[in-house]
Order: structure tokens, then C-alpha cells, then sequence
């Protein structure tokens, strides 16, 4: 059980990655972005493609870190994974979500776009890969460190934990201390007080994208990495994000890694009792719970 | 007919209504008028059931009718418009008429299934005197046309012509005089006196076209920092020191 | 010397038109009353002088530039700060943010200004780390005003400050307003509280049915007698 | 190709495009005319197929249960199946409707996907509910016996046209009473609508589980057509995302365009397939996924160029009277 927990927490932060994203984006630009469990797909694939493509053409050494399961390929493929995507996410806003937000289009047009989008990174990934299971490095397995209480942990799931913690950790710095950050935060909270205070409001929704875009991939990757890269692992990872960004109010980027981790650890524990393709129904049935009980999230108002 | 005792509705730290108590009494046109802030919309609002009250009680033609939902209020034949005019702007204008008579047979899904010639019959009716309601409003010719292309005017005649569907007994209106030009003002307060006199329909209306008020209303309430400052006839209310004071600012010294 | 003008401004949200041909001028340094009954077209006024409205006719000069049609966040750029009459903060940020806000488009040292601010405003400084959701009305309509000024404006546009807001912190906001006066920025206030703002302004405008109806110095205005007959339409 | 084999081709495809027409009539009630936002349309494919096929089917006996379990098989008509599987699916809408339609619009849609994934998962690996992945297979079709094996489709498409006749006119019907000019008016302004007396909830509840029943019928037309049904046919393309496709494509608000889309979208999908067919041998294999890029591609040219779709919507809703 301890070790499900641990498990669940290593998910769940993955959850929460993508879950802030989404929640960044529904804050600021106030739409259901459907297409965001694709970012992790996108990512993960950007990330293999490097791994096994790119970066092994150019002559980067096979080697791995100490006992991590990759070593620089992935070191490098990790950040440009992140921009890429932030690029095709900021690049979808410009050909699709700007034009229909300048055209006058509702919340629900955006977020039908935001679906075609999804099935389109799908294709792409499906026309490119194939629809198998594929791994950054296949057949290798590396022993687990034992800690107390009889849990097991792998050394990758150590790094994936401490990445995630980077990375949150950098988003809680940006929002507070840079200025784009805080016109971001501004922005979030009244749109229309922005543009009067000067602020080029277009240019935070790119900023917005661009980093939901990037935590997105960097989900993808960690949990290709913790577990396997498939083209529908994003779309399955839509119902826990939504789960997660609706638990923690929509919008507030620490309710979102609050309910991430919640979600994880439920969905981890659950296969105590049920089939672990059931991890998904999970979601499902924690985020109709909240939206019976407050449908507002723990962190909204009444 | 229609008795608010001491409500109190706040918004965050703002009280929008405190404690307000006031009256309409059946058959007249009774204007209410403030400073912006005053708390009318609100007022309004918590009558039809938009806004919950923290405390007070509304009574309307002796039933507390405090915290029902819009659609009963409804029921109880009151009507409301808008400041902002909420026409359904993509549907004709005979359609946004034909919408608001309430409790219609066919909308029931099964009666329109099951009992067509009813719902056929009473559509019927529904239609001719949404073609009545047009010409009386005279908004006959553009009865097949969007009413999201009216103009502000229009819409506004559109709202009137819709709280006629509802044979109410009380109409609320919100700014009914705001945007419209002078012709159209003088076709809409002839109107609404024919409304009261013929068809015994009772008004209550927010306006700050103090012509439209002083010509059309008796009594005038007046509203201010959430509760009722004064009530009287035009030429009272015109002469009252309070209520100068009110609108000139400074009542706080 | 005249330092904005607005001259026969014709707008409306919609094809209806609010304003007719409205016409005011502001001098460096002075305080401009916009008074009138509500509908009016104060605030609508405010809007188009700041470009959240585009005219339909008529000519907005700042200095000389013309400014007509330009966007806010030009405006803002070219000295004229604007304070809505609601949503004017950034509630889930701090006091402190809420001013690093205002002085989003500035990328000079801007601390002398935020001294100078806090000076002006010293409950602010005491609670710089406090959230901008939590403050009382009053506190938040100081905050608005601060995040204002932190352009250091030539301008400033404030629409209603006192709407919505307890009596007893009403004449401190008037208070603040002259004090910001003192520091040399020219003012327009739409106010509702037509004798508090007449009482410290240095010319007045009456506004009615989207027109020009009176024009003086403030204290003229506040002994005029068709001023108090205006509002009740008499 | 001979000529009958082409008629038996565009035979076919007929069906399987007005079985897709039921599904946009069905979304058409909760999106055209209400502003529903469900995007799990294949939950109530599946259930629908699911259903039907279980109450036209017997219980598996003897050694044929070893292979085959089922739940529960009640061996009824053809005309009760489609009933049931209506029934089934409206009683599901309903069960969602109630913590979502009283919420922003993005929450009924997060339910209905998150109810498509779940149902498909369910019968994916519940064996003894419907035998798990390898689905149910043997489905009986009416009037059987009537005409050669080969021949049967034609019959199967007289069944399909005179149902979406009926599913149309029932629709048309309704839309065009006061029941669907309410609807429209909860499309327009929610706020102005209970203003107006009416009882939005129940309107929205009404309009959600309605459309729901006719997808449940679509869902079991299909079963019955294909006689072989598994978990993995209701995914989120081939049952979601090609019928949204459709009803944007033909014009949402209208059920003619709602029809016509079908056939449109249907006529590209195939048209698309024998694109695909020139492609090399290594391509191939993926080529399905080339033809979604395509579908997908069109939705977002649709809704950026022409969001009305071909037809666009009717100005008037109430026609009754004319």
C-alpha cells in the first residue's frame, strides 16, 4: 500500500504537470482546451523522436547515468521537447483559437477547435509511430531502491519527482517574481484592467500557451519515461486532468497540483481492488463527485 | 399588491440594498428613481427571483414570494425587462414573442406527438395575438425579422410587446426609456399608459429620463444608498429637499 | 494651457448614439468635474477620451498628438492613466503588485515613483504584502488609484471613485484626489456625488442626455441654481 | 466492377451513412438546437448497440457459453431492441445531466467524454458483462429470411430510411412547437428564457436525454447492420468525432443540414479511402489515420470559414402553424 502511494504520487505529479497547464489556459484565455492531453503525447514522441532519431544520427552517446535509465540524449531532448511543443501550442493558438476569438466565437467553438486539434496531433503521431507501445529504451531495467516498509522505487521515478519539483517550483518563481509573470497573474484576473494598464494582452495568451505547451511535453516525456509512450496516452490523460484542474478550482495553478497529486494517488490505489485499466473511470468518478458536491473546486468561493 | 419589507442584499463587502421597505400599490405606474448605486437594479433583481435576499421578506398580492426561482415568479405574473434589452437576438421577432406565454401545451414533447391538434389550436391563438401585441406596438413590419437587428428603440418596444404575452398583472421595467429617441419615447409612454388604463396592468419602473418619470409616473419612490429616501407625487418629490440632496452628493454631511 | 481636449465627440456602444457632439477641454494641472444625471454619457465620455470607445465622430487631442481611435494600452503610453469605475484591481495580487502592474510599460527604475506613491498613500505601504481581494472598498479604490499614477501621468481619468462606497470613506478619497491634484496631474472626474466633486474642482461640465449643457469654474457651477433644476428635470 | 456490385457498394454505403444521419439528428437536438456540448457521443453509440444486442439475442446454452458470456440475452424482436437500447441510453443521459446541466457548458462535455472512455473500458474488460473485447457476434437482423443473404441489405436500408423518416419527423415535430422554440431560446439567453417562466434544468435534462434515445437507436441500427459488435468500434473517432464533423459540415440548428451532412461527410470518408488506396504499400497500414487527419482538418477549415456549414441554421423554428 505504501508503495502504491509512492507510486500514485509519482503519477500524480505527472498529472499535475499537464493539470497546470490546462488550468494556466482556462484561466487566461478562459476555454476548455481539449487538445491539452495531446501536448503530453506531442511531447513524449518530440522527445523520441530525438532520442532515437536525431540525436543518435548526430553522433550523441548511448550512455546512461548512473543507475538512471538515459543519459544525454534524453538530457538534451527534454528542454527542446518543451519548446517544440510550446511552439505547436502557440502556433495552434495563432492559426485556429486567435482567428476564432477574433471572429466573435463562443467558449464551446474554441473548445470544438481545440478537439480537431487534438485528433490532428493524434494523426500525426499515429501516421509517424504507429499505434504500438514504444519505449525511449526498450528492454532495459534498472534495480529499484528498497525503502522502509517493504516500498520499492525506482531511481527514473526519483528523477521524474525532482523534475517535477524543478519545474513547479520555476513556474511559482516566474509568476511571482518576473514581470511577465505577474501580467500573466494580472491578466488572469481581469482581462480587460490589463489592456487598460498597458498590457499587450495578446502577447500573454502566446506566454500562456508557450507554457502550457512546455509543462505539457515535459509530462509526456516523464511518463514515457516511468512507463510508455502510446499515441492515446495523452487522450487518457485528459479525464484526470480535467479531474485534477476542476478539484483544485479552475485556474488556480496550486489547486491544480494539489488535485494532480490527489487524483494520482487515487487512481495508484485503486488497482488494490480494482483492474488497473480502471484508473481512468477513477477520474471520471472523483470529478463527478466534486462536481455534485462543490462543483467550484477546493480553493474557489462560493 | 406588491410590498417589500426590510430587504437586505450584499455583494461581497458592498451592500447593494439595506433594509429597504417599500410599496406599490395596484393600477398605477409607480416610478423609482436614485443615484446610480442606489440599489434599484438590485431591488429589481430580488424580486424576480434573480438574486436571493439575506433577510426581508416580498410580498406580492399577499404571498411571500422571497426566494422562488425565476420561472415562478413568472407564474405569479410578473414580468421584468431589461436595461440591456435580452432579446433572443437570433430568432424572429414573432418568435421572441411567442416564446413567453407561459405553460403552453406543446411544450410538452409528447403533446406534440400525441395531441397535435391542440398544440396546433393553441399555437394558433399564441400567434394572433403576437400579431395583435405587434401592431398595437406597431413592430408589425418587422415581425419576420431578427430581433437582433432592431435597433436599441425597437428593442425596446420588443420588450414591452413580450411582457404584454404574459397577461401580467405587474410589469417591471428596467430603463425602459434608455437609447430610445424622442418619437419612439412618446409612442412607448402612450403605451404604457394605455397598458395601465386599459388593461389594468400594474407598473413599476426604473428611469432616469426625469421628463418620462415626472409625465408618467405617480408615485415616485426614491432610492438612495439602498433604501427608500422618499415617496410622493411628481410636483412632492420635485420640491423635496432629501431628495435634491441625494442627487446633488453631499447628503452625508 | 490646454493639455487634452475632446471636441464634438459623437459615440454609442450600438448604432444608438450616447453622446452628441460633446465637447470639453482640461488645462495642465486643473481638476475637471464631469457632473450629470445618470445615462447622462459621463462615462462614456471617460471610455472614448481613452480609446476603450472609438468615435464616431469628433477629435481627441492630447498635447498635439491627436489620440483619437488610438487603443488603451497606446494611450496609456502617451501619458494618460485611467481608473475604471469597477473591477479596477488585480484581486488576487498583493498591493504591492497591483502598483508594479501600473508601471507594467515602464522599463525604467521606477522606485523613486513607487516611493513617492506609497508616500502618498501611507495604508498602503503598511500592507504592501496583503492581497488586493481582502481590502475594504475604499482601500481598493486607493489601490486603483495608486496603480494609476504609477506612470507618473499627465492625466489622470478617474470614472466614480466614490460609487459604491461607504459615506465616511468618501471625503477621504476627495481628500487623496486633491492631494494628487497637488502633485501637479490634471484630473477628470465623473462623479455622482455632484457637490463634493464641484467643491474641488477647478472647472465643471454638466452633461445631460448625451450633451453639453453648462460649462464653468467649479464654485460657479455649485451656486448655479439650473444645476439643482437639471437634476430633477423640472 | 460490374454494376451490381457497384449498387450493392452504394447500397452500403447508403446504410451506413443514414445510420451516421441518425446520430447527427440526435446531436443536432442537444447541440443545433440547445447548446449542448457532448462529446461522448460514442458512450451512447455503445450502450445502444450493446443493449440491443443483448435483448435481441439469446443467452448462450451449452458449449457455446463456454465461448461466449453475456450477462443476460432475452431473445426479443428486433423492434425491442431499438427500444430498449432508446430507453437505456436516456435513462444514462439523465444520470449525467443531473450534476452537469446546471454548470458551464464545458462540464456536461467533460462528463459525456468521460462516460464514452468508461463504458468502452467496461466492456473491454468485464467479460461476463458482454464477452469482454471479442464482443457479441451472431446479432439477428429482421426479416431474415425474406430474400437471399446477398440481397438482405436492401431490406436493411428500406428499415434505416423509413427509421430516420420517423426519427426526422418526430424531431421536425418537436422542434417546431413551442417545446423546441423553448430550446432555441435556452440556446440564446439562458437568463431571458427563465425570465420568461420556463424551467431551464428540465428543458436542457429533456433535450440532452432525447437526443440521447435517438443516438441509443443509431447505436443499435449499427449493431444490427454490422451483426458483429466489440468495444473497440466505439471509439472516440468513428463514434464522436466524424458525427460532430457531419453536423458542422451540413449546418447545425437544422435537421435537414443534420442529414445532409451525414451523407456528405460519409461520401469524403469513403471518397478519402480510395485516396488512400494509391498510397504505397508501407503507408498503407496507416492510411486510416491519414483519412481522420483529413476529417479533422475539415472541422477546423469548417469552423474558421463557414461555421454555419453548408446549409446553415433556419431563421424560423415555429413553422407549426403554416
Amino acid at each position: 500500500m505504501v508503495e502504491l502511494v509512492i507510486y500514485g504520487i509519482v503519477l500524480g505529479s505527472i498529472i499535475s504537470l499537464g493539470a497546470i497547464g490546462l488550468t494556466l489556459v482556462y484561466g487566461i484565455i478562459r476555454f476548455a482546451n481539449f487538445a491539452h492531453g495531446d501536448f503530453l503525447s506531442a511531447g513524449a514522441y518530440v522527445a523520441l523522436f530525438m532520442v532515437t532519431g536525431l540525436l543518435a544520427w548526430i553522433g550523441i552517446p548511448d550512455t546512461t547515468f548512473g543507475s538512471l535509465s538515459f543519459g544525454w540524449r534524453m538530457a538534451i531532448a527534454f528542454p527542446v521537447s518543451m519548446a517544440v511543443v510550446a511552439g505547436v501550442a502557440i502556433l495552434l493558438d495563432q492559426i485556429l483559437y486567435r482567428r476564432l476569438r477574433a471572429k466573435g466565437s463562443g467558449p464551446v467553438i474554441l473548445a470544438m477547435s481545440s478537439l480537431g486539434a487534438a485528433f490532428i496531433i493524434r494523426m500525426i503521431i499515429l501516421i509517424l509511430w504507429g499505434a504500438d507501445s514504444l519505449f525511449y529504451r526498450p528492454g532495459l531495467m534498472r534495480p529499484a531502491i528498497e525503502l522502509p516498509l517493504g516500498a520499492k522505487i525506482r531511481p527514473d521515478q526519483v528523477l521524474i519527482l525532482f523534475m517535477v519539483v524543478v519545474l513547479v517550483s520555476s513556474l511559482h518563481l516566474f509568476l511571482k517574481r518576473t514581470k511577465m509573470g505577474k501580467a500573466m497573474r494580472a491578466t488572469a484576473d481581469n482581462k480587460e484592467l490589463a489592456l487598460v494598464t498597458g498590457i499587450d494582452t495578446e502577447r500573454i495568451i502566446m506566454w500562456t500557451w508557450g507554457i502550457g505547451g512546455a509543462l505539457a511535453a515535459a509530462a509526456g516525456i516523464l511518463y514515457g519515461i516511468d512507463v510508455q509512450l502510446h499515441p492515446y496516452m495523452g487522450w487518457n490523460f485528459l479525464i484526470p486532468l480535467f479531474a485534477a484542474t476542476i478539484l483544485g478550482t479552475i485556474g488556480n495553478m496550486y489547486g491544480a497540483l494539489i488535485g494532480g497529486l490527489t487524483i494520482g494517488v487515487a487512481q495508484q490505489v485503486s488497482t488494490a481492488f480494482l483492474m488497473p485499466t480502471y484508473k481512468l473511470p477513477v477520474a471520471f468518478v472523483i470529478m463527478i463527485l466534486i462536481l455534485l458536491i462543490r462543483p467550484e473546486g477546493i480553493f474557489g468561493k462560493e | 399588491m406588491l410590498k417589500i419589507e426590510e430587504v437586505v442584499k450584499s455583494f461581497g463587502g458592498l451592500t447593494a440594498v439595506c433594509e429597504c421597505s417599500l410599496e406599490v400599490s395596484e393600477g398605477a405606474i409607480t416610478g423609482l428613481i436614485g443615484p446610480n448605486g442606489a440599489g434599484k437594479t438590485t431591488l429589481f433583481n430580488v424580486i424576480t427571483g434573480h438574486y436571493k435576499p439575506e433577510r426581508g421578506r416580498i410580498i406580492f398580492q399577499g404571498e411571500d414570494i422571497n426566494g422562488l426561482a425565476p420561472h415562478k415568479i413568472f407564474q405569479r405574473k410578473i414580468y421584468r425587462t431589461f436595461q440591456i434589452t435580452r432579446e433572443f437576438s437570433q430568432m424572429t421577432v414573432i418568435e421572441n414573442l411567442m416564446f413567453v406565454p407561459e405553460g403552453q401545451v406543446g411544450e410538452r414533447i409528447w403533446n406534440t406527438w400525441f395531441r397535435p391538434s391542440a398544440v396546433w389550436k393553441q399555437e394558433k391563438a399564441i400567434h394572433e395575438k403576437a400579431i395583435e401585441v405587434l401592431e398595437f406596438v406597431e413592430l408589425i413590419d418587422l415581425k419576420d425579422e431578427y430581433a437582433g437587428s432592431l435597433s436599441g428603440g425597437q428593442k425596446k418596444l420588443l420588450e414591452l410587446a413580450k411582457s404584454l404575452m404574459a397577461d401580467p398583472k405587474m410589469v417591471l421595467l428596467d430603463e425602459p426609456g434608455a437609447g430610445v429617441n424622442p418619437t419612439l419615447m412618446r409612442k412607448l409612454i402612450a403605451n404604457i399608459r394605455k397598458l395601465c388604463e386599459e388593461k389594468k396592468i400594474t407598473f413599476f419602473l426604473i428611469e432616469h429620463d426625469m421628463d418620462l418619470v415626472m409625465s408618467l409616473c405617480n408615485p415616485v419612490i426614491v432610492m438612495s444608498e439602498g433604501k427608500k429616501l422618499a415617496e410622493g407625487t411628481p410636483e412632492e418629490i420635485k420640491k423635496d429637499e432629501r431628495v435634491l440632496e441625494a442627487y446633488l452628493g453631499g447628503q452625508y454631511r | 494651457m490646454i493639455i487634452l481636449s475632446a471636441k464634438d465627440i459623437t459615440v454609442g456602444y450600438t448604432e444608438v448614439d450616447i453622446l452628441h457632439e460633446v465637447s470639453i477641454d482640461v488645462q495642465a494641472g486643473e481638476i475637471v468635474s464631469i457632473i450629470g444625471p445618470n445615462g447622462a454619457g459621463k462615462s462614456t465620455l471617460l471610455k472614448t477620451i481613452f480609446g476603450i470607445l472609438k468615435p464616431r465622430n469628433g477629435k481627441v487631442t492630447f498635447k498635439d498628438w491627436d489620440i483619437t481611435g488610438l487603443k488603451p494600452n497606446m494611450v496609456v503610453r502617451k501619458g494618460i492613466s485611467y481608473v475604471p469605475q469597477v473591477d479596477n484591481v488585480f484581486p488576487s495580487m498583493t498591493i504591492h503588485e497591483n502598483l508594479e502592474m501600473g508601471a507594467f510599460i515602464r522599463n525604467d527604475d521606477y522606485s523613486q515613483r513607487l516611493r513617492e506613491v506609497y508616500d502618498l498613500f501611507p495604508v498602503m505601504a503598511e500592507r504592501k504584502k496583503q492581497k488586493v481581494g481582502q481590502l475594504s472598498g475604499g482601500q481598493r479604490q486607493m489601490v486603483a488609484m495608486g496603480r494609476a499614477l504609477m506612470l507618473d501621468p499627465q492625466v489622470l481619468l478617474l470614472d466614480e471613485p466614490s460609487a459604491g462606497l461607504a459615506p465616511v470613506l468618501v471625503s477621504g478619497i476627495f481628500e487623496k484626489i486633491k492631494d494628487i491634484n497637488a502633485t501637479g496631474v490634471a484630473i477628470i472626474i465623473v462623479e455622482q456625488n455632484a457637490r463634493e466633486a464641484l467643491k474641488m474642482a477647478h472647472h465643471g461640465y454638466v452633461l445631460a442626455m448625451g450633451r453639453n449643457v453648462l460649462d464653468d469654474a467649479g464654485d460657479a457651477l455649485l451656486a448655479n441654481e439650473e444645476v439643482g433644476r437639471l437634476y430633477l428635470g423640472g | 466492377m460490374e454494376i451490381g456490385g457497384i449498387i450493392a457498394y452504394l447500397v452500403s454505403l447508403a446504410i451506413m451513412a443514414g445510420i451516421y444521419a441518425v446520430f447527427c439528428l440526435g446531436l443536432n437536438i442537444q447541440w443545433g438546437y440547445t447548446g449542448l456540448f457532448n462529446i461522448g457521443i460514442a458512450g451512447f453509440f455503445c450502450i445502444g448497440a450493446y443493449a440491443s444486442a443483448m435483448i435481441t439475442t439469446p443467452k448462450p446454452t451449452g458449449v457455446y457459453a463456454h465461448y461466449v458470456n453475456q450477462i443476460f440475452g432475452l431473445n426479443l424482436p428486433f423492434i425491442l431492441g431499438l427500444l430498449g437500447a432508446a430507453v437505456i441510453c436516456g435513462v444514462i443521459a439523465f444520470l449525467i445531466g443531473i450534476p452537469t446541466l446546471k454548470l458551464k457548458e464545458d462540464y456536461l462535455a467533460i462528463a459525456t467524454l468521460g462516460i464514452a472512455e468508461t463504458f468502452r473500458l467496461i466492456f473491454n474488460n468485464e467479460h461476463w458483462l458482454a464477452n469482454g473485447p471479442r464482443g457479441l457476434m451472431g446479432l439477428p437482423q429482421p426479416f431474415q429470411g425474406l430474400v437471399d443473404p446477398k440481397n438482405y441489405n436492401y431490406i436493411y436500408l428500406i428499415i434505416i430510411v423509413i427509421i430516420m423518416v420517423v426519427v426526422y419527423l418526430s424531431i421536425e415535430r418537436a422542434i417546431r412547437s413551442p417545446w423546441g422554440r423553448v430550446l432555441r431560446g435556452i440556446r440564446e439567453d439562458e437568463i431571458s428564457a427563465a425570465m420568461s417562466g420556463k424551467d431551464i434544468f428540465h428543458f436542457k435534462m429533456q433535450s440532452l436525454v432525447f437526443g440521447a434515445m435517438v443516438m441509443g437507436l443509431g447505436g443499435a441500427l449499427y449493431a444490427h447492420y454490422t451483426k458483429a459488435i466489440s468495444p473497440d468500434v466505439f471509439t472516440p473517432l468513428y463514434g464522436t468525432f466524424i458525427i460532430w464533423v457531419m453536423l458542422m459540415a451540413g449546418g447545425s440548428g437544422n435537421n435537414k443540414g443534420a442529414v445532409l451532412g451525414a451523407f456528405v461527410v460519409w461520401g469524403i470518408w469513403i471518397g478519402t479511402k480510395f485516396m488512400t488506396d494509391l498510397l504505397p504499400y508501407t503507408l498503407k497500414a496507416r492510411a486510416p489515420y491519414i483519412r481522420f487527419l483529413l476529417i479533422g482538418i475539415l472541422l477546423e477549415i469548417i469552423l474558421i470559414y463557414r461555421p454555419q456549414g453548408l446549409l446553415g441554421e433556419e431563421k424560423e423554428v415555429s413553422k407549426l402553424i403554416e
